[in-house]
């Protein structure tokens, strides 16, 4: 059975990843899984400077899902490749290393140093956080100025580049058709949802940045119409799906409706071998159907 | 040997209304918790997503194989683990954080707890057996002293009299200080309110600050005091980022920098 | 202690309504609680003619969650107003009337003819449904659209006008503005979210139209968030708060957000006394928290 | 006296590996249900949310004051209800539906399950004892005759030949009929295979247009047949309008115009 898929010149030994921000530096988890059973590891949002990250509280959960409001909180790109990289490198499985800037200068100098240092297998562009200061969310929501960081950051890296986009559009399709014509390799979707609670007790919102990014179960019918659209319109860019994964069957979803390969996110708190177990349902689910390779279910949703 | 294990409940004691005792057995081999440690626990099972996150519970206490926590209800996974009874199976990772670094020999270690705040520390009373107790309860049936061991030191307040002497634990704390003179290490769990005024009284800035103030000890020998913090955890291995606290050193996490912080690092949010 | 509050001219008896498309005509629901207890109801969205809505299956619970693709089956305006409306009088409870067209005529004739009918006491207009035909989502999506069907019905009718916004936009505060700036005298915020959920075994989506409203406490932090975002911009508009609200816990983060009202939805087929138990609840918070007017807490959310 | 009302589960009987058998006590006076009508059936407590929604439930017996309820483990919420036990509290809303019609005088009824279809005839078994009962399963312990009146005729089929005869319910049925003589009601309850089946079988577009079919029952005298239809159900009482099925008179809802529809107005999806 071939677990095996392509995606913008990657091989992944199976196409279960996991997402960023949800599994530190990857080495965190070292302890509790072998990360060389993960098709690839994203690392936190990296950005050029360390980042310190907005004030706590910084989490709070919703109904099947959380708010996160962490702020890009990272120890920079220099700091990883010194530090973290080396170690990550000794594990049999692909680094794509997500990124940010404050400014598309700042994009562009950051993907510059990441193709420099060795060892990191492609860039996931982050254009598409909810917790970074006004303005911000442009670089994810305006598509003008999503093809010029897209296109910018294309000139100066030539490893596999995956955008990653924003569910906070009216229009997701146009988004990935920017994306896709201004360089992506691939795209990931989808980032999280902006959101806010308050805390009646003390009319205060929960988290100190006010809104935060909602991920957990309770996006993924989002997640899985977006993919499905995108998939529909422009079937061949590589998709990588996630929101809301936490077993095989929500993967086996986002893989019918069009993802070469998921990731997994919130589900790695909840528990850190569900990337693992994913894994393990695709295949059971595969020999159970009569199907020997999974990039035969990849956009086999019938309709 | 794995930090991440399934574990059944061998038995849960209604304490009060409340708060009630959670002894489990761990199903496979596990690591053997420091004094301040705590493990993530959710439900068994992830078909039903609501609570979502593992919630933070101090170990109370980790004898013959068995795992003791002292909970209080909250909110959501709390009210369902009241309901928990012999047989059903929770999910764990732990023992996480750092818990409580270790008291020198010529210290002299007293702990201060706060409500729920006392299932932190129990094991610290059992590995010191000569450290002292301020126990600061609400009222009366908030107090469990079954659990502590049978010859420890323990001084008891509560806001409403009701058992020991009526009024604030720190208040009490401070008296008993007042008359100290070797070198004391200091160890303490409780809600918000107590945490931020021991770090006011027991930090360095805190002093410098209130020298004449009420609460400040600016008259005492050398007191190296240590809170327990509460935070939001989604992880619990700091891959969320999620419990920050602010230090003098820039923000820490919670769940790997402590839970055990030094009262002089800590950075209190105004409020 | 005061609990009424004021809509576009409205005076409701309390803050608590029930959503379109979750309580009927609400006759439905007359056996099982007192319906003159309401603050208004909003019956199901109508049109001119009557419509068959989409094939069935039409719903699926997510988590924290329900997609609906109903596709705004109804009776029509003439048999609501003819067999409904004059039972739904005799409560002592406002009536609005949510509506929608295939065209802007259609809306138009809509409101002429709801207009014209005794006992409704305002109209909500429907630009927000995610299960109609390709194309029609642009009245929620496209501000000059929205612009122009707004203002088309303003002219027609002299009843309280209330737009109901879709959240699948990029920008809720333009849509706002442009609602209120075409002649809505209240907004209605949030509808659904576009989602869809996929059978793995049958290889099919769970709706047999493809796409459908994702309504329930999994959407209840975009809506406060939304909500939030649009008082903090037009604090002048009236707005109605609705997405996921369980409790009075829940309505209250609505109003702290800045809803001067709010709606229950799901949560009517859940429990369908829960608008009593939100009245009844936010009334102990009154009394809880010493305020003596339920308007005290309108936007009171401190940041 | 409420359609709506909570109740106490008194007994929670495991008949096979997924299939109890629940015992409530309702909590305050509640409307006498008829046979094939059904309740809608949700966690008590609206604290947590998933699963959010209640499900539909026929209700299999009443009496003393006691609800019966056959249920099958299918996902979340059949999943919780089976480890419910004594003293566990539920919320409902019923009966609903409208229930298999009256059997006229001059009518032989003859009842047709399937599974866990059984559920939804049992009232009418008893209502008309003279009524005889086809009753398929899959299998020898899917089969529940205990709960079935003592007296009644019963011809029982499984697909794997474990208990009764081997083979498909509804072509014993049509064996039977077709040595029938006078006219026959027939209400059947199964699984959506068999209810289509069914369809075709005794509709007269069925019979038109498969004269000449394996299937069709062109030989026999007047057959009022009758299907308890299962679709998705939100609120079960016609305000979401999401339990759509197609009739000859246009879509009609489930939980309002059924659940029992005529097989003569029923339009089954093409698959
Ligand atoms: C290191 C650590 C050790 C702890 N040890 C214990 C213990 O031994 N016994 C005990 O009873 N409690 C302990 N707590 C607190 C415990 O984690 C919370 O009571 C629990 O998370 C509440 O879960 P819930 O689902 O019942 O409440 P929720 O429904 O999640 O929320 C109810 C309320 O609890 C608060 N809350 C939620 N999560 C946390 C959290 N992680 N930390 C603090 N407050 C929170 C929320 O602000 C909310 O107001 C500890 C917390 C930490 C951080
Ligand atoms: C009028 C009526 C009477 C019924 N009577 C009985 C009965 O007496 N005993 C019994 O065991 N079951 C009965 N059912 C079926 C029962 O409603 C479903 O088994 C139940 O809703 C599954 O809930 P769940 O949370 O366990 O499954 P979910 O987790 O919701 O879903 C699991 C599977 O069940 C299917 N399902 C979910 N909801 C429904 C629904 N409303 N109708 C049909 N299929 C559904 C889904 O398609 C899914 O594949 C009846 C259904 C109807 C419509
Ligand atoms: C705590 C947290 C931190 C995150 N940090 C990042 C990040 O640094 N960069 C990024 O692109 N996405 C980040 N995300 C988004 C996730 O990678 C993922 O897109 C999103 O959470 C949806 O997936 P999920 O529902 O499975 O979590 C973060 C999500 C969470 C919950
Ligand atoms: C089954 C169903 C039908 C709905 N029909 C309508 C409708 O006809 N018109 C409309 O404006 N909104 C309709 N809605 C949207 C609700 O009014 C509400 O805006 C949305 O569900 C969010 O609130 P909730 O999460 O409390 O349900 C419908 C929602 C559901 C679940
Ligand atoms: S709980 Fe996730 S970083 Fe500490
Ligand atoms: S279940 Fe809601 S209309 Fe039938």
């Amino acid at each position: 059975m071939n677990l095996e898929v392509s995606i913008a010149g990657l091989r992944l030994k199976n196409p279960v990843m996991t997402a960023s921000g949800t599994f530190g530096y990857g080495l965190e988890y070292a302890e509790l899984l072998d990360l060389s059973d993960l098709g690839a590891i994203i690392v936190k949002g990296l950005s050029v400077k360390p980042a310190k990250g907005n004030p706590p509280p910084r989490i709070w959960e919703t109904p099947c899902g959380m708010l996160n409001s962490i702020g890009l909180q990272n120890i920079g790109i220099t700091a990883f490749v010194q530090d973290k990289l080396p170690l990550l490198r000794q594990y049999d499985t692909l680094i794509i290393v997500n990124f940010f800037g404050d400014t598309i200068d700042d994009f562009v100098q950051g993907a510059g140093m990441l193709s420099d240092a060795s060892g990191i297998h492609a860039l996931e562009l982050n254009v598409s956080c909810p917790n970074k200061q006004a303005g911000w969310s442009a670089f994810g929501t305006n598509p003008a100025i999503l093809a010029e960081v897209v296109g910018q950051v294309r000139k100066v890296t030539t490893l596999p580049l995956i955008v990653k986009l924003s569910p906070n559009v009216t229009d997701i399709v146009e988004m990935a058709r920017v994306a896709a014509g201004a360089g992506a390799d691939a795209l990931s979707l989808i980032n999280t949802l902006t959101g806010m609670a308050i805390d009646i007790e003390t009319k205060q919102p929960r988290l100190s940045n006010v809104v935060g990014g909602l991920s957990g179960p309770a996006i993924k019918p989002v997640a899985v119409r977006m993919l499905w659209q995108v998939h529909r319109a422009l079937p061949s860019i590589p998709l990588i799906g996630m929101g809301g994964i936490m077993t095989a069957e929500d993967a086996i979803e986002f893989l019918l409706a069009g993802a070469s390969a998921v990731a997994i996110g919130t589900a790695n708190f909840v528990d850190p071998q569900t990337a693992l177990k994913v894994i393990h349902g695709i295949e059971q689910y595969l020999v159970r159907k009569h199907v020997d390779d999974v990039n035969g279910l990849v956009g086999g949703v019938i309709c | 040997m794995s930090r991440q294990f399934k574990a059944k409940v061998i038995s849960n004691t209604r304490l009060n209304d409340g708060v009630f005792l959670l002894v489990l057995r761990p199903l496979s081999e596990t690591f053997t918790p420091y004094p301040g440690q705590f493990y993530m626990i959710g439900q068994s099972g992830a078909t039903l997503k609501d609570p979502l996150l593992k919630r933070p519970f101090s170990c109370m206490d980790y004898k013959d194989g068995l795992l003791y926590l002292l909970i209080k209800v909250r909110g959501k996974l709390t009210a369902i683990l009241r309901d928990y009874t012999a047989g059903n199976v929770l999910e764990l990772i732990g023992p996480l954080g750092n818990g409580f670094p270790a008291v020198g020999s010529n210290e002299r270690l007293i702990v201060a707890a706060g409500g729920i705040g006392i299932a932190s520390v129990l094991m610290l009373m059992k590995a010191y057996p000569q450290a002292v107790l301020f126990y600061g309860v609400r009222s009366d049936s908030d107090l469990f002293v079954d659990i502590l061991p049978k010859r420890a030191e323990v001084y008891i307040t509560s806001d409403d009299g009701t058992v020991g002497l009526k009024g604030s634990v720190l208040q009490m704390l401070k008296q008993y200080l007042s008359s100290a003179t070797d070198d004391v290490k200091l160890y303490a769990c409780g809600p918000h309110t107590m945490t931020e005024q021991l770090c006011r009284m027991f930090s360095e800035r805190g002093r410098r600050c209130r020298v004449s103030s009420e609460t400040s000890m600016d008259v005492l020998p050398k007191i190296d005091a240590y809170v327990s913090i509460e935070e939001r955890m989604a992880c619990g291995v700091a891959t969320c980022l999620g419990c920050t606290v602010d230090t003098v050193n820039g923000y820490r996490l919670v769940c790997k920098d402590g839970p055990v912080f030094n009262v002089n690092d800590v950075i209190l949010p105004q409020t």
